[in-house]
């Protein structure tokens, strides 16, 4: 059982938790930004369940589930929103709405 | 007896107060003059009488003490009267020739507007309490206080004539040259009450503060008594109606001056270095104004500049180190000088005109008016049987006594020159050919003549009452004739005559070095020093700091508003309302306190 | 009956009847705050009455307990120098009501604005409760602000200087400008004030705001040091000490007449007044060390504001720099720490309180009349206008230091404390400045009021006319009379001096290098 | 020795198909590579010996999300403009700030000092999950239902289009 260390894995949920992040920074469609969160979530799961694995408890993996139970819902209400916002700015950027009205 | 020398400052001070509330009294003309005419009339008479009773020598009447400034619940100043051997006299001068002035303006002004005539005539009277309030003063504040309110007077009437824009500069001018030189007579006063906790007229104590204070004080004499420097402002006072140059600007108010040194004589005399000054500049003053008067075509400013020299006179003779020959000077040149003033009053009443070019002839037309400017002018020149004679002289005998050679022979040269213009202006203006104005003069009416006449009594007899000014030392007329000085001036003063009606009489004796020197004196040396003053030194150092204040000090002020501008538009992008902006600066934000929490926790 | 009381809250209560006064009758607005200032000049005159000057100290005092914890109560009493500028402001105010008798919009909010300011200035003058002073200073500096920014007026200033680029960006001129200018300077002065009054009240134990308590339990020096001048700037800055006088020239000038009356008239007074009450009495070691610096800065303040006055041509500027010079000669005074010294700084507030408001009100009928203010434009008004040429005439040779008028007592008794204090050459700089003040007054006076006759332009010139009179007479007669007989308010002001200056003189020890 | 080339393969996988979300401009593109990495995550899941989460990634994640993107997508497709550039004005930031994520991390970890081997008893199985699941994490799996339902009306709720007549 040598497989790679417990950094390993832990510098590779970083990595593509940064590559998320990235995404999120330079996307200017809402959706594109919405993909790069769901990277950043992953990342994190990864995470979590390789923590898990490392240490032997189930609870890496039960917190990985209800995150990516969560990150269901956020990415549900998040389209929702940008639907809602396409509508009524006729156009996805993500700098369009920056007046507090609607 | 104290009480008869009050008169002189309440009667009038109670005509110019109905005059100045009650307007339509005011702007009535005539009977306000009448007013005023009586109380300055009642006023000589209480000064007569006032003076006839004064303690000659020994502990002067004091009366109506009313206490004015206090200091820690002691009282500090006072405001009183004190009558004695020198006010007494001064006084009476005053009122004297206050009162034949106030008579003869009935007859000068009577075509002045009525609200002009009233307005004249209070501001008379307003001049009568403050003179009278000044010399009958106490204590030195009062004095001071009184000093100012007399330039005061002098202002509103050298600016009686307020719609002539010249008369207006020359109003201003007097004030600022006059309180120019009351810096030095306020700090002298205020260093008086420093060093003696008072402001009584003697000092104790060591003479360095005494001769400080003697300077200072002397200042305010220069500018008010018109001493060289300071005297550009007499001539431009002119402006104003000649009955007030003549009370004003030659009896009575440049002698205040004068009468300052008189009335403090303890801390001059405590002041030798002091004394000696001014022997210098009395004789300097009464050298160039006796120049500056030579070559003057309008007849006030000869006036005005042989005032300036007589003041120059006094000056000198008071520096002398007794004050009886100055003193007796201011009264009689008081006498014949406001005589001579009002004869010129009644010359301009009669052509209209200053210029002495456009007169001549007017022996013949005005022949009283002409008696009566020839016998001033003899006792300016100081011929025997007149009082000049006798005041000049005794000067002249000081200045001798005192081995002040120098000053000695200025003022006999000053003397000379005295008789070489007063009997140019009798040429020009009365004697030779009658030129076209002079054709349609007409004598002036009585109401005039009548106090040039009492004036010119006095100025004739003034000479023979030497007993009773300041000491008791009571000299014989004929004393005079035998001095070596007396001498002198007469051969200088009959020379002085010679000469001029030479030259301007009959015509001849072209030259005489007199259009040099008029050249240079018109130039107005020291008068362009003040103009430069101003206008090279102060005004653009005001505007300077005007500029300074508004746009730097005020300024430094705007730079904090428009800081706070500009800072408020840098933060605004931090507010974009942009996603991505607000999403950037939750990740740095987060990056920063991790990064913190990171390398705190691991330390 | 509690005099002070009444005096302090009478034109408060008028303000907020008047603010159920419907704003269409102008009558009963200006009966009731003619009837409000009535009250107040009636209390000061009271008061001065019923003060017994052989006893001095404080007297006719009322307290009432505000907040026991925090040891702030109503404790109004009035000493010495009370009584004489309660009689001030009282005159003052009556004058200044008089004085806008004229104005037509919104002459409500105006008599509102105006009594409340008043109401914070008698204040001041009398409570012992430092909280309530500066509860009191607070309502007197705040309606200024909209004093000045709706009823001002705005006037053209060419941009030029190291700083035109920060003159760009604010109006500069402008009445707002003028407004916000003026309450943020004496706000940041009061945020000073704050910290020293804080100072103080945790040097006293934090028991208790009284000044009396206070005095008790001074500070140590070292504090002193420091709360002294916070104190001196704080207060300073209203009463136009040198850095911090930039707001007086463009809050006066684009300030109606009435305010500019009672802000140079009263509120100068409040700054100068808090500085000696406040400042020197309760940290006498820090005012002793401090003394030379104030006095040096009073020195170029009367200077400076003489020649700031003469390069100005506009009226209103003028007087606003001639304001700042004779309060010059205030703090001068104050900084001699001198009897006379002392007695001359307080009569030069009353002084300058009674010519300031004779001047600004004259200002505001000649610009009322000829809406003009350069001087050098205008000429020969007396032909027009007499009665008002008579009397700027003799508030400007009150404000020159002419004696038979209240300027010259004021300043000749400062020029004594200075010289007796022993700074020589501060007293030869008041005697120079009022020299210049000479030389504009009487410029000023020349180019205004006399000349042939008024240009075409100012056709329609008219003297004063029935109310205006109240406020010219009221003042000019004032100035004369104390000029006349200063026995009348000197002796309250002696009073109240000997009262406060040996409290300061025995904290005189060798002064530290500073 | 498998397990290492197995790793990086797959972690490799992973991070090709994770840059390449970023970088694609055309939308529906991103979404296929979003999918990719998700399942080479899977794969990863699978690596950690945690065969059921692996698979509820695949079902829930791959399955869920990325049809409802795909729908989304092609929702709000205004027309025939072109995809606008992805990238904004200041990449340069971005990039910045996301090494600086990368590289604290990479330090705390380095720094923290972690067991380097696996602890006893080897990877839970989805037997012992269950349990944990149902025991002491019961309250939380029953909110977590709660939610979904919340997220679902809002959803609705939010992009339904409104009728005229209301």
């Amino acid at each position: 059982m040598n497989g790679p260390p417990l950094e390993a894995w832990l510098a590779l949920s970083a990595a593509l938790f940064a590559v998320g992040l990235f995404g999120v920074l330079t996307r200017k469609n809402l959706v594109a930004i919405l993909l790069g969160v769901e990277l950043m979530a992953n990342a994190a799961n990864l995470n979590m369940v390789a923590l898990g694995h490392f240490r032997g408890t189930p609870f890496g993996q039960a917190a990985a589930l209800f995150s990516i139970a969560l990150t269901v819902a956020e990415v549900v209400v998040g389209l929702a929103i940008v639907v809602l916002l396409a509508r009524t700015h006729k156009s996805v950027d993500a700098d369009a709405p920056s007046e507090m009205q609607g | 007896m104290i009480e008869l020398a009050m008169v002189p400052v309440f009667l009038p001070l109670a005509t110019f107060g109905v005059l100045a509330v009650l307007w339509p009294l005011r702007h009535s003309g005539m009977p306000a003059a009448w007013l005023s005419v009586a109380s300055a009339l009642a006023s000589c008479v209480a000064a007569i009488l006032a003076w006839t009773g004064a303690p000659v020598a020994g502990e002067p009447a004091q009366g109506m003490v009313f206490d004015w400034l206090v200091h820690d619940g002691k009282t500090i100043a006072e405001v009183g009267f004190r009558l004695d051997a020198i006010s007494a006299p001064m006084l009476v001068v005053v009122t004297f020739v206050a009162a034949c002035v106030q008579v003869y303006s009935l007859g000068y002004m009577a075509h002045e507007p009525r609200p002009a005539l009233g307005r004249y005539f209070a501001w008379h009277s307003l001049f009568i309490v403050a003179m009278s309030g000044m010399v009958l003063a106490p204590n030195m504040l009062q004095f001071l206080a009184c000093w100012e309110l007399v330039g005061l007077c002098s202002y509103l009437l050298i600016g009686f004539y307020w719609d002539k824009p010249s008369a207006g500069r020359a109003a201003v001018k007097a004030v600022w040259v006059t309180r120019f030189a009351d810096i030095g007579l306020m700090s002298g006063v205020v260093l008086l009450y420093v060093t003696t906790g008072g402001f009584a007229f003697e000092m104790t104590g060591d003479s360095g503060a005494a001769t400080l204070v003697a300077a200072l004080l002397f200042c305010g004499v220069m500018g008010k008594s018109a001493q060289v420097p300071l005297h550009v402002w007499l001539p431009d006072a002119m402006e104003g109606p000649t009955p007030v140059s003549a009370l004003l600007h030659a009896a009575t108010m440049v002698a205040a001056g004068v009468f300052l040194v008189v009335r403090a004589w303890p801390i001059f005399e405590a002041a030798p270095p002091v004394l000696t000054a001014m022997t210098w500049i009395g004789a300097v003053t009464a050298l160039v104004a006796a120049c500056t008067a030579l070559v003057q075509h309008d007849i006030k400013k000869v006036l005005a500049y042989s005032t300036c020299s007589q003041l120059g006179y006094m000056v000198a003779a008071l520096g002398t180190g007794s004050f009886f020959g100055g003193y007796f000077h201011l009264t009689t040149h008081a006498f014949f000088k406001a005589l001579l003033f009002l004869a010129a009053g009644s010359v301009i009443h009669a052509v209209g005109t200053n210029d002495l070019r456009e007169m001549g002839g007017l022996a013949k037309k005005t022949k009283l008016t002409a008696g009566l400017f020839i016998l001033g002018a003899l006792a300016l020149a100081g011929v025997p049987p007149l009082s000049g004679f006798f005041s000049k002289d005794l000067v002249l005998e000081e200045l001798l006594h005192a081995h002040a050679y120098g000053p000695l022979l200025i003022c006999l040269a000053a003397a000379g020159l005295t008789a070489f213009y007063m009997t140019r202006v009798v040429c020009m203006a009365f004697l030779g050919p009658a030129s076209a104005r002079s054709l349609e003069a007409h004598e002036s009416p009585p109401v005039m003549l009548l106090p040039m006449g009492a004036l010119a009594l006095t100025a004739a007899v003034a000479g023979f009452t030497t007993g009773r000014f300041g000491n008791d030392v009571a000299l014989a007329p004929w004393h005079f004739a035998v001095t070596a000085p007396g001498v002198a001036a007469l051969l200088l003063a009959l020379g002085g005559i010679a000469l001029a009606y030479m030259k301007y009489g009959q015509g001849k004796l072209a030259g005489l070095g007199v259009p040099a020197l008029a050249a240079f004196i018109r130039s107005g040396p020291v008068d362009g020093l003040f103009v430069r003053g101003w206008q090279q030194g102060l005004r653009p150092l005001a505007g300077v700091v005007g500029w300074v204040d508004r746009y730097v000090v005020d300024g430094a002020v705007n730079l904090f508003g428009w800081a706070a501008l500009v800072g408020s538009e840098r933060m605004r992008v931090l507010q974009s309302g942009k996603l991505r902006d607000a999403t950037y600066l939750l990740v740095m934000g987060a990056l920063v306190v991790v990064a913190w929490g990171a390398i705190g926790g691991v330390r | 009956m509690p005099w002070l009381s009444i005096t302090v809250l009478a034109p408060l209560l008028a303000a907020a009847i008047l603010l159920l006064v419907p704003s269409s009758s102008r009558g009963t607005t200006r009966v009731l705050s003619a009837a409000a200032s009535l009250v107040s000049l009636w209390g000061a005159i009271e008061v001065s009455l019923a003060y017994n000057l052989h006893e001095g100290g404080l007297q006719l005092r009322e307290t009432l307990p505000l907040v026991p914890s925090l040891g702030i109560n109503w404790d109004l009493a009035v000493d010495g120098w009370g009584v004489s500028l309660l009689l001030l402001t009282g005159l003052i105010l009556f004058a200044g009501v008089f004085a806008t008798w004229t104005l037509d919009d919104r002459d409500k909010d105006f008599y509102i604005l105006l009594l409340t300011l008043v109401a914070g200035v008698l204040g001041v003058f009398v409570s012992l409760d430092l909280f309530v002073f500066f509860l009191f200073y607070e309502i007197a500096v705040l309606p200024m602000y909209l004093l000045i920014g709706i009823w001002g007026s705005t006037k053209k200033i060419e941009i030029k200087g190291p700083f035109a680029f920060a003159l760009r960006r604010l109006d500069v001129g402008g009445r707002e400008y003028a407004a916000m200018k003026l309450t943020l300077m004496l706000l940041i002065g009061s945020a000073f004030i704050l910290v020293g009054i804080f100072a103080l009240y945790q040097g006293g134990g934090a028991r208790d705001f009284g000044m009396l308590h206070l005095a008790e339990h001074p500070l140590s020096r070292e504090a002193q040091l420091w709360v002294f001048p916070a104190l001196w700037l704080g207060f300073g800055s209203l009463a136009g000490v040198f850095p911090f006088h930039t707001w007086s020239p463009d809050g006066h000038a684009s300030a109606p007449t009435a305010v500019s009356m009672l802000h140079a008239g009263v509120l100068m007074k409040l700054g100068a007044f808090g500085v000696m009450r406040v400042g020197m009495v309760l940290c006498p070691e820090g005012a002793v060390a401090w003394a030379p610096i104030v006095g040096a800065v009073a020195v170029i303040n009367v200077v400076y504001g003489a020649l700031g006055a003469m390069s100005q041509t506009d009226l209103k500027y003028v007087i606003a720099y001639s304001s700042v010079s004779h309060m010059g000669v205030v703090m001068l005074g104050a900084a001699t720490l001198d009897t006379d010294g002392w007695n001359g700084a307080v009569f030069q507030m009353f002084a300058h309180g009674l010519m300031t408001g004779l001047f600004f009100a004259l200002v505001g009928l000649v610009y009322g009349r000829a809406h003009d203010r350069e001087i050098f434009r205008m000429g020969g008004f007396a032909k027009a206008m007499p009665g008002v040429a008579v009397f700027f005439t003799l508030a400007g040779l009150s404000s020159l230091g002419m004696p038979g008028f209240a300027g010259f007592i004021a300043e000749f008794l400062v020029f004594l404390g200075a010289w007796r204090s022993g700074n020589v050459v501060w007293a030869l700089a008041g005697i120079v400045g009022a020299w210049v003040t000479a030389v504009y007054v009487l410029r000023a006076v020349r180019a205004i009021f006399w000349g042939e006759g008024p240009p075409e332009r100012y056709h329609h010139l008219s003297d004063a006319k029935g109310t205006e009179w109240v406020a010219l007479v009221l003042l000019g007669g004032c100035l004369i009379v104390f000029g006349c007989w200063p026995r009348l308010v000197l002796d309250a002001i002696d009073v109240g001096t000997s009262m406060h200056l040996p409290v300061v003189l025995q904290a005189v020890k060798p002064e530290l290098a500073l | 020795m498998t397990a290492w080339i197995l790793f990086v393969l797959v972690a490799f996988g992973t991070l090709v198909s994770a840059v390449m979300v970023v970088r694609t401009a055309d939308l529906v593109r991103a979404v296929l590579w979003l999918a990719a990495s998700l399942v080479a995550t899977a794969g990863l899941y699978a690596l950690l010996d945690a065969g059921f989460l692996a698979a509820m990634q695949l079902l829930l994640y791959t399955g869920g999300i990325i049809t409802l993107m795909l729908f989304a997508v092609m929702l709000v497709r205004r027309g025939p403009e072109a995809p606008t550039a992805g990238l904004i004005a200041n990449p340069g930031r971005a990039l910045t700030a996301s090494l600086a994520v990368f590289g604290l991390v990479a330090f705390t970890v380095a720094e923290a000092g972690l067991p380097t081997e696996p602890g006893a008893g080897g990877s839970p199985s989805a037997k012992l999950l269950g349990q944990v699941l149902l025991g002491p994490l019961a309250l939380p799996f029953e909110a977590l239902s709660v939610l979904l339902l919340a997220a679902m009306v809002g959803a609705i709720a939010l992009a339904r289009r409104k009728d005229p007549e209301e």
